[in-house]
């Protein structure tokens, strides 16, 4: 619950010590889906924490004999903000004085992230698919179980559905005014991965902003609505697509006989060139990220939703299995 | 002409944040969460929108001041909403407002968690 | 001239934190969110140290003599989107452990183990 | 004036905070953070103007967006059984505490 505050709290930070770009994303991301995605998993595995049994001393020796010498190692530590500490030296002028004229983009961090470092991005977007892929690999539901219990529950469970239904009539007026303002979220998502150049934003930020507002559709419409509206194969190709655009600006500019993800030579001006390689993989980005952050999110609302229908079902005849399970719940 | 836009822009601001003040206040001393919702309510709406007013008046240039508008216009979209939806569940899981049975007791402070 | 240093002091406490929920508590997802935490302490290392007195956003404009380091800012925007990531894929992972034994205690977890295996030895 | 109203603000949050941790049911906590996220759209707006960079908006403009989603979301997995069975034990102890 507090995972939100915290998140909105270090975006504060980030703000304060002029990190704007990093700021956009920690609030896009630490104060939204992180929770969610933290509630989701503890309303799945219950709530309740068992009593320690092992006293914490010896841990709290461990954690504050470590603290003390990590504190004795920042006494060498240049001071705060000072101007002449060994990180501002080295390749940090380069990047602001020269990237104007090297890539032609006022926002450094988008040059510096699509330009200069634009390998080391694409190793984070494979990361973030593959972490995507895992959670789909562990959570996704076998095919044929779920159609055969949705025909089970769509037959036996009515009186569950139509509780649901009641739910979303007593949200009517979520509802309405989510209506109104998803289209606006949207929006302003593409504004953020289009004016990345300029101001902050970019892929990481705008794909977080456009799942944002998919997550909420599902969550006020039901999971099922949102499935039919948003194929999940589809969503997984878009991922995949993503992924391959981008290495795909790098491969192009191999053949224009560059090196990998050399954007000079995509046009015949290099500033040119430059600004559509950094369009064309903050695209790759955003679509890369969207995807991902859909499919974890759906992965686990569905697990959940499955996991519930369960239980209820099972409730009442008190099936073995989940009479264990429930009843190791209360003994936690 | 500028001037009387920031003395208009400080008396914004000043109310605004003795608003929010009061409504800081108010969700700490109030005693129970419905109550606790109005001071919510009150610092979310008013607060914010003399605060945005505030700073829309100081505004510099016609980008600052659309997107000042936006924030306004999506706060005073979404806080009430999410203080309704909020108070509807609160009551569908049967938390009870505190009543009035204090004032025979005599008056006593309201019990702060 | 110590309290210069200040920024670190606050980086070491949160990772302290981090590092005690994750080594104290049994409970996985406890020892996830004690792994966020120390995430972010990182986070907030970097981008401190990337920061300059006096200086502006990164972002070129009229008139700004000085800027913040853009690099530590890179490096932590892909960070933070990777590490909501790989916490999505260990909360994935939790919840199927809490599926096969029952439970998220990491003793309870050990033991069943334990069981298992001796079961099969003998 | 902008120094006076982000200490305003500062203050705020910090008795938001006290609630978020103090409150005795889940909804406290959900509208104090609520309203945590609303205050945190004012600082960051009028901390943008106070360094000069009306950059800073458009975070304003996300946080005030994100924050509604993940109240609505917080609300929706609060209808879970899990908590409301929780809730059922911790009414209880409030009263004992009164």
């Amino acid at each position: 619950m507090l995972t939100g505050i915290y998140g909105l709290l270090s975006a504060s930070f980030f703000v304060v010590l002029d990190a704007v770009d990093v700021a956009f994303t920690e609030a896009a991301v630490g104060a939204g889906i992180s929770g969610l995605l933290m509630l989701a998993a503890i309303t799945m595995t219950g709530r309740s924490e068992a009593p320690k049994r092992h006293k914490p001393l010896l841990a709290l020796l461990v954690v504050f004999i470590t603290g003390g010498m990590l504190i004795y190692g920042t006494l060498d530590m240049p001071y705060f903000g000072s101007f002449d500490a060994p990180v501002h030296q080295h390749v940090a002028p380069r990047y602001i004085n020269d990237s104007m004229q090297e890539v032609g983009v006022p926002n450094i961090v988008t040059s510096v992230l699509g330009s200069y470092r634009a390998f080391d991005t694409l190793g984070e977007v494979a990361v973030i698919f593959t972490a995507g892929i895992g959670v789909l690999s562990l959570l996704s539901l076998p095919l044929r179980r779920r159609s055969s219990k949705l025909d089970e529950s769509s037959s036996e469970n009515s009186s569950n559905s139509s509780q649901k239904d009641q739910m979303h009539e007593q949200h009517m007026v979520l509802r309405i005014v989510s209506k109104v303002l998803i289209p606006f979220i949207l929006l302003f998502a593409l504004y953020v991965q289009f004016h990345g150049d300029f101001g902050p934003g970019g892929g990481f930020q705008a794909g977080v902003i456009f799942a944002a507002a998919i997550i909420l559709y599902a969550m006020l419409f039901g999971l099922d609505t949102a499935r039919r509206v948003f194929n999940q194969s589809i969503i997984q190709l878009i991922a995949a697509i993503g992924l391959l655009l981008y290495a795909s600006v790098g491969v192009v500019s191999l053949f224009n006989g560059g090196n990998f993800l050399d954007y000079n030579v995509l046009a015949a001006d290099p500033i040119a060139g430059q600004h559509i390689g950094i369009l064309l993989i903050e695209l790759g980005v955003g679509f890369t990220v969207t995807a991902v952050m859909i499919i974890i999110f759906f992965n686990f609302a569905g697990r959940r939703e499955a996991q519930q229908q369960a239980t209820e079902r099972n409730s009442p005849e008190l099936n073995v299995t989940q009479a264990n399970s429930t009843e190791q719940k209360g003994g936690e | 002409m500028s001037l009387i836009l920031e003395i208009g822009s400080g008396l914004c601001l000043l109310l605004g944040s003795f608003i929010c003040l009061s409504g800081g206040v108010g969700i700490l001393r109030f005693p129970d969460f419905y109550t606790r919702i109005h001071a919510v309510g009150v610092t979310d709406t008013l607060g914010a929108g003399l605060i945005l007013t505030g700073l829309m008046l100081i505004s510099p240039d016609g980008l600052v001041l659309l997107k000042l508008i936006m924030i306004l216009l999506f706060t005073l979209f979404i806080n009430p909403t999410a203080s309704h939806a909020l108070a509807k569940a609160a009551l569908r899981n049967n938390l009870k407002p505190v009543l009035d049975d204090s004032s025979d007791k005599g008056g006593d402070k309201p019990s702060k968690l | 001239m110590l309290l210069g240093l200040y920024n670190y002091w606050i980086v070491v406490l949160l990772m302290m934190i981090g590092f005690y929920i994750v080594i104290a508590h049994g409970n996985l997802i406890k020892k996830l969110v004690g792994l966020t935490i120390f995430q972010t302490s990182v986070f907030i290392f970097y981008i401190s140290m990337g920061n300059v007195d006096s200086g502006s956003a990164p972002i070129l404009a009229e008139g700004v003599a000085r800027y913040s380091n853009p690099l530590p800012h890179v490096l932590i925007l892909t960070a933070i989107v990777v590490g909501i990531a790989t916490t999505a894929l260990g909360l994935a992972l939790v919840v199927r452990i809490k599926e096969s034994y029952g439970s998220i205690e990491e003793d309870e977890i050990q033991i069943q183990d334990q069981l298992t295996e001796d079961k099969t030895s003998c | 004036m902008l120094t006076a109203a982000t200490i305003a603000i500062l203050v705020v949050m910090l008795l938001a905070i006290i609630r978020c941790v103090v409150g005795p049911t889940l909804y406290d906590r959900i509208l104090a953070f609520n309203m945590f996220g609303t205050k945190t759209v004012l600082l960051i707006s009028i901390l943008g103007f106070l360094m000069g960079r009306p950059e800073f908006l458009d975070i304003a403009l996300v946080y005030a967006l994100i924050n509604f989603i993940s109240v609505i979301g917080v609300l929706r997995f609060s209808d879970s059984v899990e908590f409301k069975h929780s809730l059922q034990q911790q009414a209880p102890t409030k009263e004992d505490k009164q």
